[in-house]
């Protein structure tokens, strides 16, 4: 791991995106690092394509602004790759996590990315409507996210996410994401 | 070592309070506020403190509330942000003038019009002269110690002054970053028992507040609070030397960053100062001596301390978050200019007025400001002393 | 009387002493000054009542004589004052007279 | 046991607002003002808002009260004292406190018909144990009688002068007691100085109740209504027996006539001593006069019917 690792998510309002980022800076808080999680901020609309992002580091964050270069984009909505531009600053060897169904060779010629940049993809979607029912992909993607990251294990991640849905949730509804985080992380692969 | 989580501004100062556990606490909705004052609530009404919430109808009887709370006798917290608190106002003083240690959060928003939720310091600094002590806070973790020390500025039988804890709108107030909790015991011990001065609740001893001051003497009394503003700092930094004891971490008047032997600098509050400081670390790996200077105990501002630490450089920059219309600089800019204006040799200033409404306050825009101060330095001219920056044409 | 100095004035402007305005006589405002005809008093105490000045002082249920520090000479007492058998209790004079 | 409501009783307590204040000779609310601490035998702690009472009690180092009092601001009395007696019951719930208290504000009509009227509102609709007390002398006495909207139709006041244009006011005043009592809150009545013992037994009732409670006291203004300065309690008199001030109590949604007048006065008894009102007497004005004393009779009437109606509905309840 790059001693700052900036990661860019990219969803649409209601998809829990937001949700996923904290879960995730949570999950990276363990062995002393630091982290951050942040919405772009404005009128949250569900629907709305809207970015999120994470610092996790081994030294303080002192940078309060928007990602700009992001070591790691994760597009929670692969429809949103027609309309907007993912790879935007992305760095040389950045690489791409994409909720799709598709061979990740495909999506790397949609992306243009370059040789030296990874594209992977989880169907979290298909994950997480087999394991709650629901169409709800941060869980999965939160799971891919730390495979490809390497800053969490699985045991880590799958914890924090027990944790972070604390009593508001059935235990259903729990042990579902919790299979759908293990799901992505066992099922992301690249391309 | 306390427990470390990654949570909000917003939760890491709720939290804070939970563990004051003031017993009156005035609440009223205003982005980016109102999740602070909500999660607050939530403890309230699970029995997690002893406070008795007044949910008002405006932040005019918020403060109007605090006042009578304060007054009575008791510990009184409240928050608020942007046009909240300019419908304070009028309050402010009064809270002030009356030497009420009420404490409150101010969640740094623009100020209407045209309408806009996001950080910048227009609120605070439109307030800044009311009498009430400032302390800004860069992040999280500061924004959560400064709202634990507010409390012991506040109610030094010394001072009796009520105090906002400034900290940015979204940027802070709703981004999650790692932070260190105290323990309960340690902030419980650390804050103390209330100490009550004339009550209105000792029904024994009828005191009468708020009298109406002829101009035979008025002026006694506006002199004699100007009075307890010079005893400020030397309070805050008692109150810091004991935090450090029990958080370690280490806190002033204000915080400087490289500016020892540095020969260009910025001054800049709150959360982009932590962005500034990466890039002077660029500066620095590039053999320029830049350094930062980040104001924390705002009001009262330490004019001669600040003074002393800026008179050697060369060229400053103050970047402001809010303008002050029809003045030619920012606020801050004013302030640091008051604090090197008795020196014979002192840095040139200039004022750029950044990152209004919430817009972005990025990297590059630190490193266009060092390589204009860079050349100033270089040749002691100047083109421009005050611009808006990140703005289009 | 002396005027304090700023160090030496309340913090907050609080007055601790309830009650103080005593020390402010307003008898001075007075251009009528109302007259107890004792003889003509039921005791109703209706004047101690309505006296918005707290001027007529009262000695165990007992009205007393007027206090002329405070009495503002409004007359309200007079015009209230029912008396005895159609004499009032109360009267105004002109002040000084 | 409380003192018995007979003036040679209470003369023996302490008047808790004393001499040396300042309110205009002849004023009408300083003996609202004792009325309404004669009445408690609990201590009271008292909020003010900016206004005649307020400026006129306490000065500079001279404060009139002997209970603990707080001025805030003109428009926050309510919201201030709700703090106060927030802050009371914290303390209380904590042992920190142990006494009974009791919580009045004090505000003229400007403060509490206007400018303080969302603080009262608010404080109100929270539930806060502490009476509310107007004390309603119909415009903004301290700055210099203009108009609120407490004043009287047809009142000349130096914002609504009686002109050749405009005669005075032409709209009707809030009537606020019935606002208050549209908050649904325990205790809502009317009180008059004139009727000490009416007045002093509504306050007495009012604190025996928990929660919000309001009072509505009229408050001659020699200066504001161009009368007598004797006349303060004699116009407070008259203005009940017109019906155009009814002294009647809403107590938990029944409505009740405190005092009925043997024969309804004209209103024209209340209006001609005051120079306020003289333009409505010349011969074009008189329409005013009939305006103001139609709807003196349309309240009046409805407030009979209103009496009646709650009445009935409470005893079917039982």
């Amino acid at each position: 791991m790059a001693e700052t690792l900036e990661i860019r998510w990219h969803g649409r309002g209601g998809q829990g995106t937001v949700t996923a980022a904290k879960v995730f800076a949570d999950a990276c808080l363990s062995g002393g690092r630091y982290v951050q999680a942040f919405p772009e901020y404005g009128p949250e609309r569900s629907g709305a394509p809207l970015r999120a992002y994470n610092r996790v580091s081994s030294k303080e964050l002192r940078m309060h602004c928007p990602v700009l270069k992001p070591n790691i984009v994760v597009v929670v909505d692969a429809t949103l790759l027609d309309g907007i531009d993912v790879t935007e600053g992305a760095l040389d060897d950045a690489i791409f996590i994409i909720n799709s169904s598709k061979d990740p060779r495909e999506l790397r010629e949609k992306l243009k990315a370059k040789p030296t940049q990874k594209v992977f993809t989880v169907d979290a979607t298909k994950i997480a409507i087999d394991c709650f029912g629901r169409p709800m992909p941060n869980s999965p993607m939160v799971g891919a996210l730390a495979k490809v990251s390497g800053t969490v294990s699985l045991d880590v991640i799958l914890e924090d996410v027990k944790k972070s849905f604390g009593k508001k949730f059935s235990q259903k509804i729990i042990d579902g994401n919790l299979e759908a985080v293990k799901r992505g992380y066992e099922e992301v692969r690249e391309g | 070592m306390g427990k470390v989580v990654a949570v909000t501004g917003n939760e890491a100062v709720a939290e804070a309070l939970r563990q004051v556990n003031p017993d009156v606490c005035a609440a009223y909705p205003i982005t980016p506020q109102t999740d602070m004052m909500q999660r607050f609530a939530v403890f309230a009404n699970n029995g997690k403190v002893k406070t008795e919430m007044i949910l008002v109808e405006s932040e005019h009887s918020a403060m109007s509330a605090c006042v009578g709370a304060s007054a009575a006798g008791g510990r009184v917290v409240t928050a608020t942000s942007s046009q909240g608190l300019a419908l304070m106002w009028e309050i402010l003083f009064i809270a002030s003038g009356s030497r009420l240690p009420i404490v409150m959060p101010v969640v740094n928003r623009a100020l209407s019009a045209p309408l806009n939720i996001h950080g910048d310091h227009s609120d605070a600094m439109g307030a800044r002269d009311c009498g009430w002590i400032q302390l800004w806070s860069e992040n999280a973790q500061e924004a959560y110690d400064n709202a634990i020390q507010a409390f012991r500025i506040a109610e030094h039988m010394d001072i009796r002054l009520p105090v906002m804890v400034c900290l940015d709108g979204f940027i802070i107030s709703h981004s999650i970053e790692r932070i260190e909790y105290l323990d309960d015991e340690l902030v419980k011990n650390f804050v103390g028992e209330y100490k009550q001065l004339n009550p209105l609740l000792d029904v024994e001893h009828p005191v009468s507040y708020g009298p109406l001051i002829l101009p035979d003497y008025y002026m006694e009394f506006r002199r004699a609070q100007a009075e307890v503003m010079t005893k400020v700092a030397d309070v805050v930094l008692d109150v810091a030397k004991d935090f450090e004891k029990i958080s370690g971490r280490k806190y002033g008047l204000f915080e400087t960053y490289r500016l020892d032997d540095a020969e260009i600098g910025l001054v800049i509050l709150n959360s982009a100062a932590g962005t500034s400081k990466d890039v002077i670390d660029e500066f620095r790996s590039k053999g320029i001596k830049a350094g930062i200077l980040k104001p924390r105990l705002y009001r009262p501002f330490p004019y001669k301390e600040i003074g002393e630490v800026l008179k050697h450089l060369k060229a400053v920059c103050v970047l402001d978050r809010a303008d002050a219309f029809g003045a030619s600089y920012g606020p801050l800019f004013m302030d640091i200019a008051s604090s090197i204006y008795p020196y014979k040799d002192k840095p040139i200033l200039i004022n750029k007025i950044y990152g209004l409404g919430g817009r972005d306050y990025l990297p590059e825009h630190a490193e266009l400001v060092l390589n204009e101060l860079v050349e100033i330095a270089k040749t002691g001219k100047v083109k421009t002393f005050k611009e808006y920056i990140g703005v289009r044409e | 009387m002396k005027l304090k100095g700023w160090k030496e004035v309340n913090p907050g402007a609080v007055i601790t002493e309830a009650g103080s305005a005593l020390k402010f006589k307003t008898g001075s405002w007075r251009a009528f000054r109302p007259k107890w005809i004792e003889e003509n008093c039921i005791q109703c105490l209706f004047c101690w009542i309505y006296c918005p000045d707290m001027a007529i002082k009262v000695k165990d249920g007992k009205r007393a004589e007027f206090d002329y520090d405070y009495c503002k000479g409004c007359g309200i007492c007079a015009l209230e004052c029912p008396g005895k058998k159609g004499n009032k209790a109360i009267v105004m004079e002109e002040e000084g007279k | 046991m409380a003192t018995p409501l007979s003036l040679k009783e209470l003369s023996k307590k302490e008047v808790l607002l004393t001499a040396g204040h300042r309110m205009c000779s002849g004023c009408g609310a300083p003996p609202v003002v004792k009325m309404v601490l004669l009445a408690s035998d609990y201590p009271v702690v008292a909020s003010n808002a900016t206004g005649c009472l307020e400026v006129s009690t306490c000065i500079s180092e001279y404060t009139a009260w002997k209970i603990p009092w707080i001025h805030n601001a003109f428009e926050n009395a309510a919201a201030t004292l709700s703090g106060v007696e927030t802050m009371y019951r914290s303390l209380k719930k904590q042992g920190k406190i142990d006494k009974e208290i009791k919580f009045i504000a004090f505000g003229g009509d400007g403060g509490t018909y206007d400018i303080g009227f969302q603080s009262l509102s608010g404080a109100m609709e929270r539930g806060h144990d502490m009476l509310y007390i107007c004390y309603d002398n119909g415009a903004y006495m301290n700055t210099g009688i203009q108009r609120s909207s407490a004043t009287p139709f047809g009142a000349d006041t130096t914002t609504c002068p009686a002109g050749s244009a405009v005669p005075g006011k032409l709209q009707q005043r809030k009537d606020l007691t019935r606002i208050m009592a549209a908050h649904g809150i325990p205790y809502v009545a009317q009180a008059s100085p004139s009727h000490w013992s009416d007045l002093m037994k509504k306050v007495r009732k009012a604190l025996e109740i928990k929660g919000p409670k309001f009072m509505n006291i009229i408050a001659p203004c020699n200066r504001g209504w161009r009368s007598r300065t004797d006349d303060a309690i004699l116009l407070s008199r008259l203005a009940v027996e017109t019906c155009y001030w009814p002294l009647y109590e809403i107590e938990n949604g029944v409505t009740r006539i405190t005092v009925k007048p043997k024969e309804k006065k004209p209103l024209i008894d209340f209006l001609k001593p005051q120079g306020r009102f003289k333009h409505m007497f010349s011969p074009e004005n008189e329409w005013m006069l009939k305006q103001a004393q139609a709807e003196v009779d349309k309240n009046w009437e409805r407030l009979l019917k209103e009496e009646e109606f709650t009445k009935l509905q409470e005893e079917t309840k039982e």
